[in-house]
């Protein structure tokens, strides 16, 4: 099905969308854009070419609370959490959705699939939004992205100076474009061509890299890579692929909930055991570990790399060490231009 | 001699606002009129001023020539074991005297267009601020 | 999970009145980790007690909480209780229900739930308390006495005779301070030297006083109990062994320098004694006026020295000590009236201070005892004297009452009167205070007895005419300005802290006021002691004294020192602070923050990439901790904690409080 | 690059070569080039061909001072390039015993502000290739042709507040120092927010939090976060819980300002660090502001040797409560 | 992203956490007590050894925990037992009571008082006075955790 809206009806589209349950979209929220339920009033923000943070959110929120606990005596007694109403998510991107696709692999991939996650995933219908530019970061062309183009959603979005296209791509997508009535128009097959987006080119050479790295755990590029590494983080918190969590509890002793949380291999607690010892001490074997799950160990299971070319550890790392120079670093560098 | 504790005085209070200096910090040494280089002209010494000021003699001190003949030279300010400006203290007093004085005012209209031209303009604005409250 | 017992007293109605027994039982039981609930009339009985020791060994308890009166009260006693039945005092806790709730609250409605409430914040906090043991310290059986005038003399005596060893250091030559300068002492006048010279002399034959004169402490570490002292023995040049005091040496000596003694006034030599009955009576050479030690000769000294105790070679000595406990007698200065321009002191002879012109009425010393001029020689015939010099005076001098100096003024006027009876004193002051026994007595005498006048007003200029000074002032009283023509002037300057007296303070771990005098621990209830454990004040380093009030506090400062000398072992403060050290980031803001010295830097090892690394980190001593919690809030990280008051226990508090349903 | 900028680079690694290879130091921590010319990233020189790689322009915003912690384990003597910043952060580790002075050697640098990409991509328009400065002014060059910006609207948010861009302490200066700057500014917006009623100041606070991930990037980045254990990982007690509630974020941002207060250099990298742009610098400068006005003038990492206020008192210190 | 208060307003009493140091203003407290002055039963007291001891983190749990008002009291500038340790609090509480407006809290939510252990009606007045002007204030929405409303 491919539908049709004017730019400036889009707002009425969103009210409606609103309607049926939460909305999520790209909102300029200060000086960053980021993916938040919809409002009145709130500042949309199609152009930005990437949100500040992954809508990796949607699933995988920062924070999820899954069950209540409260003893009385010796009587344990678990509630676990009700799942929360359908969730529409405007204006992903394919990189974004891509690496949704890779979380899905680790989530829903084997037995039992991950339940937080699966409900939230059957119950988003995802609207990604081709790209209409892209920034000096912007590098998925290495990962097989298409910028145009996102194989996984349930809606195709395009967007141009005057309106908006929608294409279904699944039931769930048809459904939606379908109950949306009145506001859409049927649109002509032509309107669909599109040029391709340049995205950035930093000389990878990305094939074979993770079968190269099994014997790189001990190269001597590690000692150099890490040592403008603060710990801080933002590299996993932004990555629309990094998807490690902690859970804690919230409560006293008899009585409280329980949640998890996103966490980061990039932090010395991360790894730190019950008894006091941390296999990974230092931040060595933190950024290790961060580009070789990326580059290896995610491949191995996956055959592919647990990266898609976002740039968002490009754009935020406050020191400039992201999974480019790293890439680099480890031999994944063209010798010479074909 | 009837003291007026109790009620606010509005000439202290004025005095007071005025000069920033508050009588009561004063315990009486006399240090100020045995320093002050006209005490033998007052009729109050200046200690004695401020006991005045303390007990609310009010009257009696809009009577007193001693705020008036005050030179301003602020022995007793510098000698005060207590911090208090008393030079400040009396030029207080006399704007407080000066300003609670019924009568007193006077303004462009009692001076004559001859006067007005050849006054300096500062002290015509001194003069109405200081005579018109 | 710990097993809590909480118990709730009635305190007959006091508590049952207000607050619903039943109900706070009840719900007790439910409250995470308690296993049992009980109530009783009186709990701090001993019959009350009695239950609570019972349920602890029945039902095997590990925590305790007792709903009574404040644990101001009673905590001591619940936790006495608690350590008889076998279980670690510190694993109780009050949770105040009857000062703060029962007896501020009218309605049982509001009371109940309060209370509750509080019970349940104790017993969160009683699930993470932890057993302490207050530490244990030993006492090195000495005292310290820092300095020699009478209220050292006089602590040192009293320790002495309870059987404890004492030292008295003394920076100038001989013992005796400001009291040895005086003539006579008021009311009585006694004689002073007479009264004060049998006492230096007792305690420099005393079997357990040790004299280190012209000496100075230079680092006090330690605590109480144990405070490790270095003292330094300046060298006197002068052999004490050998030495007779038969004073050939400064006899012959030809060189001279002011006295320090005589307040300048007289010159002494350059090997002295400070005053005839200086104890020790050893000389000491001053190197600044010397011959020898500026030009490298004479050596008269040496040559006429019978028993060839000269010794030009003698060092400085460290001496190295451990004391129990240190009590502080510094004594006080005098106030340098110079600031007052008016007054015109320095720059005329007839115009002195009161400690100078006490000097001359003393037969040794500058003018043998005759009361004269010193400009001509003269006997004074009109003397005024002005009292708050610098005292009672905010804005060129210190805002306090000397307190000493109406009596020593009526003192001097007396005295003069009986030495010049011709002679007309005339006495400026703002008030006449004279409270003590026999004071205002003595005061009155002298206005009515010996013809002093008092002017009750200040002078406002002093200068000299012909051979007279021209004192101008005002007797505020009848309002007339006063003009005497004085032969002499006498300022009351202002008693002050000794110029040093921070750094001294610094040195023991104490502190002062605004005017650099000690401050005592309490003012009125610990007006002795410090907020440094062991260490005591006594007299006008604190404050101005008097002599009977400097030698009452010195006996109180001494049965302190006693008290603690007579310990075997020092019972700890158990709530102190302790460092996690593997996660001390050794920043020492705690240190900064610690009002007892508490903290200090330590190196520790730690491995680091299969090396070894050290770093500094902070460590408390116990003994000295008084568990007062600042640092544990100056520690960013957590780091620093304080047993008995933790940082989970708070915390467990808070969200206990704050259930409120 | 303009040749002024290659001038510069040359003299001061001819400084830093002698010391270097002469062994004077074992690391020089200065800076390299990212992978476009408006990004640099540490770098951690031990050897001439390490060196090569320094750089030094309007893009060097990192803090370099953090990294002695670190590096100090490892070498025996540390040289670091030192903006004004980079400086005060330096005396605030000092004061905190974090590094021993005699073991770094620092080579000061005055710092002409540094520049925003962002802005100078926005400014631009379309695609900005490269760009040179004069006279107070940005030239960019774009493919469009050249255009010109006033630097000083031109730079990081966290150098507009700047006042000495001169480093307070160093071993050498390699350029000649340019003075304290004025800035009227720096308060503008804490004085703005304090204008406004709880409520709103709440509205704007709590909006700004919400977007916090809770990276820690801002404590990372900073230099008063020396802590071994911070205490937001601390898990007993576990005084900041995990959870994205707004009480969590208020906990965590407001303990985050309090434990620099007097302390903080107001150097910004907290802010320059977030992913999410949170005005951090605002609370941080309330505490700087209220603490001057309260206890007095103080400037932290100004000089090491002064006590930071909240660790000292005085006796007749002033109250923001009622002490009747 | 609001934090709901659940509480409906009419029967709202107001939670208000009092953190006194033991030797002045918790002894005050039972001077109060000892006096039998009354004041309101919103106000509950922990008791810390010194007013220094106050985190600002434990004030912030307070808050977070629901209470609608936190007062820390301690001994008169001057009196601190431990001699100093209520200048330091005067210094670091100020700033923080300062910051804490600063985000948006009323500035009688969070209240600094010196209160000696003679001065029993003083404790009972601040204790009074705070608890008036919370209820003109109403409940504490900030910085809640509307979490802990669920937990009993």
């Amino acid at each position: 099905m491919k539908k049709i809206i004017a730019r400036e009806k889009l707002p009425e589209l969103w009210a409606h969308l609103s309607e049926q349950g939460p909305l999520f979209l790209p909102i300029q929220d200060g000086p960053v854009v980021l993916f938040q339920p919809w409002f009145e009033g709130a500042e949309i923000n199609l152009d930005a070419v990437n949100s500040a943070v992954s809508p990796k959110d949607l699933f995988l929120p920062r924070e999820e609370t899954f069950m209540h606990y409260r003893c009385s005596g010796k009587q344990l007694e678990m509630t676990p959490v009700e799942p929360g109403e359908p969730v529409t998510a405007f204006g992903v991107h394919p990189c974004d959705l891509k690496a949704i696709e890779l979380l899905d692999r680790v989530f829903l991939g084997q037995e039992p699939p991950d339940a937080l996650y699966q409900q939230r995933r059957e119950n988003t219908t995802v609207i990604a939004l081709s790209c209409s530019a892209a920034d000096p970061f912007c590098f998925c062309g290495d990962f097989g992205v298409d910028p145009a183009d996102a194989p996984g959603a349930d809606i195709m979005a395009h967007l141009s100076d005057d309106s908006m296209l929608f294409e279904s791509r699944t039931e769930k997508g048809a459904a939606l474009l379908e109950q949306a009535g009145d506001l859409l128009a049927d649109a002509p097959e032509e309107t669909f061509s599109r040029e391709a987006v340049q995205t950035a080119d930093f000389n990878l050479q990305l094939e074979g890299l993770a079968e190269n790295l099994k014997d790189r755990f001990d190269d001597p590029a590690w000692d150099q890579l890490y040592k403008s590494c603060l710990g801080c983080g933002v590299c996993t918190y932004v990555c629309p692929t990094c998807y490690c969590f902690d859970v804690e509890d919230f409560g006293h002793e008899a009585e409280g909930e329980r949640f998890r949380c996103w966490d980061s291999c990039m932090y010395g607690h991360f790894t730190e055991m019950a008894g006091g010892h941390n296999p990974r001490p230092e931040r060595k074997e933190r950024v290790r570990q961060r580009f070789l799950h990326k580059l290896q160990y995610y491949p191995e299971i996956h055959d592919e790399i647990a990266c898609v070319g976002c740039g968002r550890c490009l754009r935020s790392c406050p020191v400039n060490l992201d999974i480019v120079q790293a890439i680099k670093a480890l031999g994944g560098e063209k010798i010479e231009k074909r | 001699m009837t003291t007026e504790s109790g009620k606010k005085s509005r000439l202290i209070e004025e005095m007071k606002a005025q000069s920033g200096q508050d009588p009561n910090s004063c315990y009486q040494c006399g240090k100020c009129s045995a320093a002050c280089p006209v005490t033998a002209a007052l009729d109050l010494m200046p200690h004695q001023v401020i006991r005045y000021l303390q007990l609310g003699l009010e009257d009696e001190l809009a009577e007193s020539k001693t705020p008036w003949i005050c030179a301003s030279c602020f022995t007793c300010a510098a000698r005060c074991p207590r911090d208090i400006d008393l030079a400040r203290m009396m030029e207080g007093i006399r704007l407080s005297v000066l300003r609670c004085r019924e009568g007193n005012k006077f303004g462009p209209a009692d001076l004559t267009p001859e006067q007005l031209e050849k006054l300096p303009q500062q002290a015509l604005v001194s003069g109405f601020r200081k005579y018109n409250k | 999970m710990p097993r809590t017992g909480v118990f709730i007293c009635h305190c007959g109605t006091n508590i049952a009145g207000t607050v619903d027994i039943d109900k706070a039982v009840e719900a007790s039981r439910n409250f995470p980790g308690v296993v049992h609930a009980d109530e009783y009339r009186y709990l701090c009985s001993e019959m009350g007690q009695d239950i609570i020791k019972k349920a602890i060994e029945e039902q095997d308890l590990d925590r305790v909480v007792v709903g009574t009166c404040s644990p101001r009260m009673h905590e001591a006693t619940f936790r006495k209780a608690a350590a008889e039945a076998g279980l670690n005092p510190y694993l109780l806790e009050v949770a105040n229900i009857r000062e703060h709730c029962s007896w501020v609250h009218k309605d049982m409605g509001e009371a109940t739930p309060k209370a509750i409430s509080l019970l349940r914040a104790a017993a969160a906090k009683a699930a993470l308390n932890t057993a302490l043991e207050a530490p244990r310290l030993d006492v090195e059986k000495r005292a310290l006495v820092i300095g020699g005038g009478i209220a050292g003399i006089q602590a040192a005596l009293d320790i002495a005779e309870a059987g404890y060893e004492v030292d008295i250091v003394e920076r100038e030559p001989s013992i005796g301070g400001r009291m040895a300068q005086l003539e006579k002492t008021f009311p009585t006048l006694d004689c002073s030297a007479c009264i004060l010279t049998p006492k230096m002399v007792e305690a420099a034959q005393h079997p357990n006083v040790n004299l280190l004169t012209y000496s100075e402490v230079e680092e006090v570490k330690g605590f109480v109990g144990q405070f490790d002292v270095k003292i330094k023995k300046k060298a006197r040049y002068v052999d004490s062994v050998k030495c007779t005091g038969c004073g050939i040496c400064w006899e012959k000596c030809p060189s001279k320098a002011p006295s320090e003694f005589e307040m300048g006034l007289a010159k002494r030599k350059s090997i002295y004694v400070p005053f005839a009955q200086a104890v020790p009576n050893v000389p000491v050479i001053d190197r600044d006026s010397c011959l020898y030690f500026r030009k490298g000769r004479c050596q008269i000294c040496e040559k006429e020295c019978p028993p060839q105790a000269i010794d030009y070679e003698q060092q400085d000595e460290i001496i190295e000590r451990r004391y129990g406990a240190i009590i502080m007698a510094t004594g006080f200065d005098q106030l340098d009236p110079t600031i007052y321009g008016e007054y015109g002191y320095g720059q005329h002879p007839d115009i002195l201070t009161g400690l100078e012109f006490e000097r001359l009425f003393n037969a040794s010393g500058p003018t043998g005892g005759k009361i004269v001029r010193l400009s001509d020689g003269k006997p004074p015939k009109k003397v005024v004297f002005i009292q708050c010099v610098g005292s009672r005076d905010k804005a060129r001098g210190m805002n306090y009452c000397s307190k000493i100096c109406c009596m020593y003024t009526a003192k001097q006027a007396v005295l003069l009167k009986e030495k010049v009876p011709d002679a007309k004193s005339y006495v400026f002051y703002i008030d006449v205070r004279t409270a003590g026994k026999g004071y205002e007595e003595f005061q009155r005498r002298a206005a009515e007895e010996y013809d002093v006048a008092y002017l009750r007003g200040q002078v406002g200029k002093i200068f000299p005419e012909e051979d007279h000074l021209v004192v101008r002032g005002v007797d505020s009283l009848s309002g007339r300005l006063i003009e005497i023509n004085a032969d002499m002037v006498v300022l009351a300057a202002a008693s002050i802290a000794r110029c040093d007296a921070p750094e001294v303070g610094r040195l023991v771990g104490i502190n002062s006021d605004s005017y650099n005098f000690f401050n005592e621990a309490h003012p009125k209830l610990k007006p002795v002691e410090t907020h440094t454990a062991g260490v005591f004040i006594a007299g006008a380093c604190q404050s101005p004294k008097d002599i009977p009030d400097t030698v009452s506090q010195a006996s109180a400062a001494a049965v302190k020192a006693i008290g603690l000398l007579s310990k075997d072992k020092l019972q700890g403060e158990a709530c102190t602070a302790e460092v996690n050290q593997a996660e001390c980031s050794g920043c020492l803001y705690c240190e900064a923050v610690c009002p007892y010295s508490a903290i200090s830097p330590v190196e520790i090892e730690e491995r680091y990439h299969g090396g070894t690394l050290k770093r500094t980190v902070a460590e408390v001593n116990p003994a000295l901790c008084k568990g007062c919690g600042s640092c544990t809030v100056a520690c960013r990280s957590g780091t620093i904690n304080l047993k008995g008051f933790s940082n989970e226990q708070i915390l467990a508090e808070v969200d206990a409080i704050c259930l409120q349903r | 690059m303009a040749e002024h900028n290659l001038e510069q680079i040359e003299k001061i690694r001819e400084a830093v070569k002698q010391d270097l290879l002469g062994g004077r130091i074992d690391l020089l921590l200065g800076w390299e080039k990212g992978h476009y010319w408006w990004q640099s990233r540490p770098l951690f020189a031990q050897s001439e061909e390490d060196l090569e790689k320094l750089a030094w322009d309007s893009f060097c915003a990192v803090n370099l001072s953090r990294y002695l912690l670190e590096e100090l384990k490892e070498h025996n003597k540390v040289g670091v390039l030192v903006k004004g910043c980079d400086a005060r952060a330096f005396n605030r580790l000092l004061q905190d015993n974090m590094v021993p002075r005699d073991r770094v050697i620092l080579y000061g640098l005055p710092c002409p502000g540094m520049l925003d990409y962002d802005r100078l991509a926005a400014e631009a328009g379309s695609v900005l290739l490269s760009i040179t400065e004069e006279n107070g002014q940005v030239v960019l060059i774009t493919a469009e042709g050249e255009a010109k910006a006033d630097r000083d609207e031109m730079l990081l948010d966290k150098c507009r507040g700047c006042i000495y861009p001169d480093p307070a302490v160093y071993d050498q200066m390699l350029l000649p120092p340019q003075g304290e700057k004025e800035s009227p500014e720096r308060f503008k917006k804490v004085e703005e927010l304090e204008a406004m009623s709880a409520q709103e100041r709440f509205a704007y606070w709590e909006k700004e939090l919400s977007r916090c991930l809770r990276c820690y990037a801002c404590r990372q980045a900073c230099p008063y976060c020396s802590c071994r254990e911070c205490f937001v990982e601390q898990e007993n007690p576990r005084w900041q819980g995990r959870a994205y509630q707004p009480s969590e974020n208020f906990m965590f941002h407001l303990i985050r300002a309090y434990h620099g207060a007097g302390r903080c250099i107001d150097c910004g990298e907290c802010e320059r660090s977030c992913p999410v742009g949170i005005s951090l610098q605002e609370l941080n400068r309330k505490l700087i502001k209220d603490i001057n006005e309260l206890y007095g003038d103080y400037e932290a990492g100004l000089d090491a040797e002064l006590e930071p206020p909240l660790l000292t008192y005085r006796p007749d210190d002033p109250a923001a409560f009622s002490e009747k | 992203m609001s934090t709901a208060v659940n509480e409906n307003a009419a029967g709202w009493e107001p939670l208000i956490v009092a953190f006194c140091c033991n030797w002045c203003s918790y002894a005050g407290g039972d001077m109060a007590g000892t006096s039998r002055m009354s004041y309101p039963a919103n106000v509950k007291v922990i008791r810390v050894p010194c007013s220094s001891r106050m985190s600002p983190m434990f004030i912030l749990r307070a808050f977070q925990r629901g209470a609608d008002g936190v007062l820390v009291a301690g001994c008169h500038p001057g009196d601190c037992h431990y001699s100093t340790g209520n200048y330091h609090v005067r210094r670091r509480l100020s700033a923080f009571k300062r910051l804490v407006e600063f985000t948006g809290v009323e500035p009688d939510r969070f209240e600094v008082r010196w209160i000696s252990s003679s001065e029993g009606d003083k404790f009972a007045d601040e204790m009074a006075d705070m608890t008036n002007k919370i209820k003109a204030l109403g409940p504490n929405g900030k910085m809640r955790d509307a979490r802990w409303q669920n937990i009993t």
